[in-house]
């Protein structure tokens, strides 16, 4: 049947990210980056770049530390014990190379979900008496000019049902222009199927222009239909399908492999010095030619000792 | 680290102390999460614990070392998404029974806290994470406990930036800003307890552990701290340092 | 029951000939559902049928009897929710890729729906299933059609109550009170299709069935149609017949 | 482990059902009506309740011919071939015995979902125009002395981050006092999971005070936990689980067994009459001490003809 969505990175890439494209990562933490499509974003130099994010880590610090972003509106940039605020976003947002505007995991959550609606705005007390509210990343005028920005940050509004005043805040709706998923099955049809956590990768999809999805096993789109009270999205909301094994290295994905946690720390060490950071987005994405380079350069064997177990979804530590 | 447990074992285990069975415990990781899955280890074996990712009540087999680690996936409950986590937050039929358990780089005396910059917002000095899910769950659950090193840096009357708020300008004033509930109950530090004067909501000391006294916790907040009510929690008990050191965390992934 | 097929097969074979490959069909169950169907079977293979129930593009390996039928659910895309299936219409990305097939009791000049109540709403004459989705696909996707039986008491110029907005009072009126996109097209009926004017949004005829004149349609409607451009709708072939009697619906579980 | 939440059906209904009490039903037409917790309502004699539904049939049907229901806010009362308006239903509204107030489908979920959300409404632009706004089936009077029904039917409102005037409606959050479920799989910890459409199965028990679920399979907890991602609700949601092989009959669930459409035809015909629809409570319902003797009922041999294809989730009808 349809096969057209299936191509390669580079391809899905370039025909649907451009400059000063405002777009989404899936995933979360140490979990399912979309890793594989962020090097190729990389590897074309697509920069001016707005990004909408609940809680970024590893594959939007190397978009930061590339020079792409432009625009980021977050509600976390760190990735745990792996780096308590992430490197590159700090240096960035401290040196002004970076403009931030700040939100909650549940208000950009709630951001995508208006926009997978298709309404303006949901409401929500969280956040109400903090400085999310009061304290803007960009300034009304500057929101004029970019058309991806919200008019208004938050606005808090009153709920008109109930004759007893009652404040809550609404938050605008998030529609990036494409958002970039790593799913463990997807068929070329462009069904997908997330097994574990799913985040916010639902809502970010539908709330997108196009999605682009890599995934670690591609199947025959009869078998996601077999049961397809599992499947994640309908093929209709997929633009592009790349098979991708270990595309969320070094993040995790559940049940196939664990994240690598000594590549994690040693980019946290790498990315505190531009030199160091330099070189390490040299040897691991642009003097390679395509992500399988990458997968290759980790190694058969490092990456076999990431393997989760199947019935724990990650792998077990050594005591 | 004081006479044969250290400072970061003493906090864990008076977080733990004071979770209970029936306790849905919202968490992070790190130290908090060591505090809770201690306490469902020993006391507490039916407390539920849950992550905003969206995993409820996994086996937590392993340490998860961020709230989006596989381990927190495996055996649970359930396993959806941010949003599930959030409305089970925001709904007023199970967010009044949620524990949250918080942080921050700064608190005040009512307990809002900042984990978004420091200096000024458009330039800061230094930038931190931000909120994650720390607003939502500071604005949306029954009740809040917060960890932090007691330093006076971090203990301030004035916050660079509130990303979590907490009692925001002392009693009432949440309900007038529109939170439906909640608010902080305990700040559990490096070196003691402390809740909150339930006529003010202003902080106050209300226990030291036995290697710090009141009036060096005193000099170690940067604002004005009741401490005359002030009891020594008791050292931790040999039980309570083997199961953290040889159950909960046997590898020392987060203890040191 | 006219010549060698009945008016339930000519306007079941009118809307299948107006559905194309890449269409995304927005059905309930009965005849559009067979209309559908019988594209997606013919002509049509890429088109992609779905209901509000959640179940998108279903095997439909035999005919649902309702939307709720497990018929809807087996081969499917994706089995979800009814929330889905409304954000699917609502989303300003996919919304207005959908054509959306309804139906009413009664009909007015601007293709607004009941099928509600029959007399007064507090004190009905006759109580009507109400909405259902028919008032949220109406209201949400790009293009919508309508089937009806016609008869003069179900074309009137004055509803007893708007369950699905049509083009309301005319050219304009849906955006001016919200609508985002949207509005009927074609009002295939027992008779004949209808079209709306394109600078007043009324309906006209647009052509007529084999067995029915313009005249006796005009009979047939409530209210003043122009019926002066209307052209003769072919007959159904051999070939549609066919399909749809023996592939479509064999055991005439619709037909009957 | 916790195992008070297993229950008879019998029990559940009288702790958690009272009169006054306003319930929603899941499922959807011919598929998974919770009718084994319906007859106990009925056996029970439950009455003045408020239902809140999307689209009502077989169970909500019963209820209103019991003389049970008092105020009805529902989107759609009919059970598509075997029911162009539900019998009793329509009798009710035509004679006055049953107020009702209609919403849409699309609109009902919204309010399910703001209801499980914790927020008193949610926007949309469904319904912008028509009579389901403007036409209310309760006066501001009635709503102010039942406390479970809001304040204001629907309210039209602008979306404030548009400085260009855009209206949008937003529907009240629908919370019930009680949500009954019939689905394919419970643990007696009360984790469940529904296999197919899920309806508004989720919001609805999301949404309500306590949830009563009955199933066609009670299994360990531990085998619900190991694809967790399957799950529909927590357990934590779950008050009450009930184990009632064919509990939906005569609807479907899918899977297990076919809707009854013999069954369904002849209801049509006995619920047009007054005395035969009486004779139908009493023979299926009233004069039985549980839904384990309508079963017996109805029969093995029967019941035997309606099993699904576990392939295709439904029985093939036969040629």
């Amino acid at each position: 049947m349809v096969t057209a969505k299936l191509m390669t990175s580079s391809e899905a890439i370039s025909k649907f990210v451009c400059a000063s494209s405002s777009i989404s990562l899936g995933g979360f933490t140490v979990n399912r980056n979309p890793m594989a499509l962020v090097h190729e974003i990389i590897r074309q130099e697509i920069g001016n770049l707005h990004v909408m994010m609940h809680s970024g880590s590893q594959a939007l610090d190397l978009l930061i530390g590339a020079g792409l972003v432009r625009f980021l509106e977050i509600a976390y940039g760190a990735n745990g014990r792996f780096a308590s605020t992430c490197i590159r976003f700090r240096k960035a947002v401290q040196d002004g190379s970076l403009q931030v505007e700040d939100y909650s995991n549940f208000q950009m959550s709630l951001r995508f979900l208006a926009g997978a609606m298709g309404v303006p705005y949901l409401p929500t007390y969280a956040g109400l008496g903090s400085d999310i509210i009061s304290k803007w990343g960009f300034s009304k005028k500057q929101r004029s000019t970019v058309e991806s920005l919200p008019n208004e940050k938050l606005i808090v509004t009153s709920n008109p049902f109930n004759s007893i005043p009652e404040q809550l805040v609404i938050v605008p709706a998030a529609n990036p222009d494409v958002t970039l998923l790593h799913v463990q099955q997807a068929s070329a049809e462009g069904l997908i199927r997330i097994e574990g956590l799913a985040f916010a990768d639902i809502e970010q999809a539908r709330a997108a222009e196009h999605v682009i999805v890599t995934c670690e096993e591609l199947v025959p789109s009869d078998q996601l239909r077999k049961e397809s009270w599992h499947n994640s999205l309908p093929h209709l909301l997929v633009d592009a399908v790349v098979h991708h094994p270990y595309g969320a290295h070094p993040t995790a994905c559940f049940l196939y492999y664990d994240y690598d946690a000594a590549h994690l720390n040693d980019y946290r060490s790498l990315a505190e010095d531009d030199e160091s950071f330099e070189a390490y987005l040299t040897r691991h994405i642009t003097s390679l030619e395509s992500f399988h380079d990458y997968v290759k350069l980790i190694g058969t064997k490092h990456l076999g000792s990431l393997l989760a177990s199947k019935e724990l979804g990650y792998a077990r530590r050594e005591h | 680290m004081r006479a044969d447990f250290t400072e970061m074992e003493m906090m864990t285990i008076a977080c733990a102390r004071r979770i209970g069975n029936e306790d849905i415990v919202f968490c992070g990781t790190g130290l908090p999460l060591l505090g809770a899955m201690m306490a469902k280890k020993t006391h507490a074996p039916n407390c539920v614990i849950f992550f905003e990712t969206g995993a409820l009540d996994p086996a937590l087999d392993e340490i998860p070392l961020t709230v989006g680690d596989s381990r927190v996936m495996h055996g649970a409950s359930q396993n959806g998404s941010l949003l599930d986590a959030f409305f089970y937050m925001q709904n007023s039929r199970t967010g009044p029974n949620v524990l949250g358990i918080l942080s921050g780089a700064q608190i005040d005396p009512y307990g809002n806290l900042n984990s978004t910059v420091i200096g000024d917002y458009d330039k800061p000095d230094a930038r931190l994470p931000g909120s994650g899910g720390a607003c939502d769950v500071a604005s949306l659950v029954g009740r809040t406990r917060i960890f932090m090193k007691h330093e006076k840096r971090r203990f301030v009357e004035q916050l660079d930036y509130m990303t979590s708020p907490g009692w925001l300008r002392g009693i009432g004033s949440r309900s007038e800003v529109g939170l439906p509930r909640g608010g902080p109950e305990l700040v559990i530090t490096t070196l003691g307890v402390l809740d909150f004067d339930e006529s003010t909501r202003r902080m106050r000391l209300s226990s030291h552990y036995s290697y710090a006294e009141p009036d060096g916790i005193q000099e170690s907040t940067g604002f004005k701290l009741d401490t005359s009510h002030s009891k020594e929690e008791e050292n931790p008990t040999l039980e309570e340092l083997e199961a953290l050191r040889e159950v909960v965390d046997p590898l020392r992934l987060i203890l040191k």
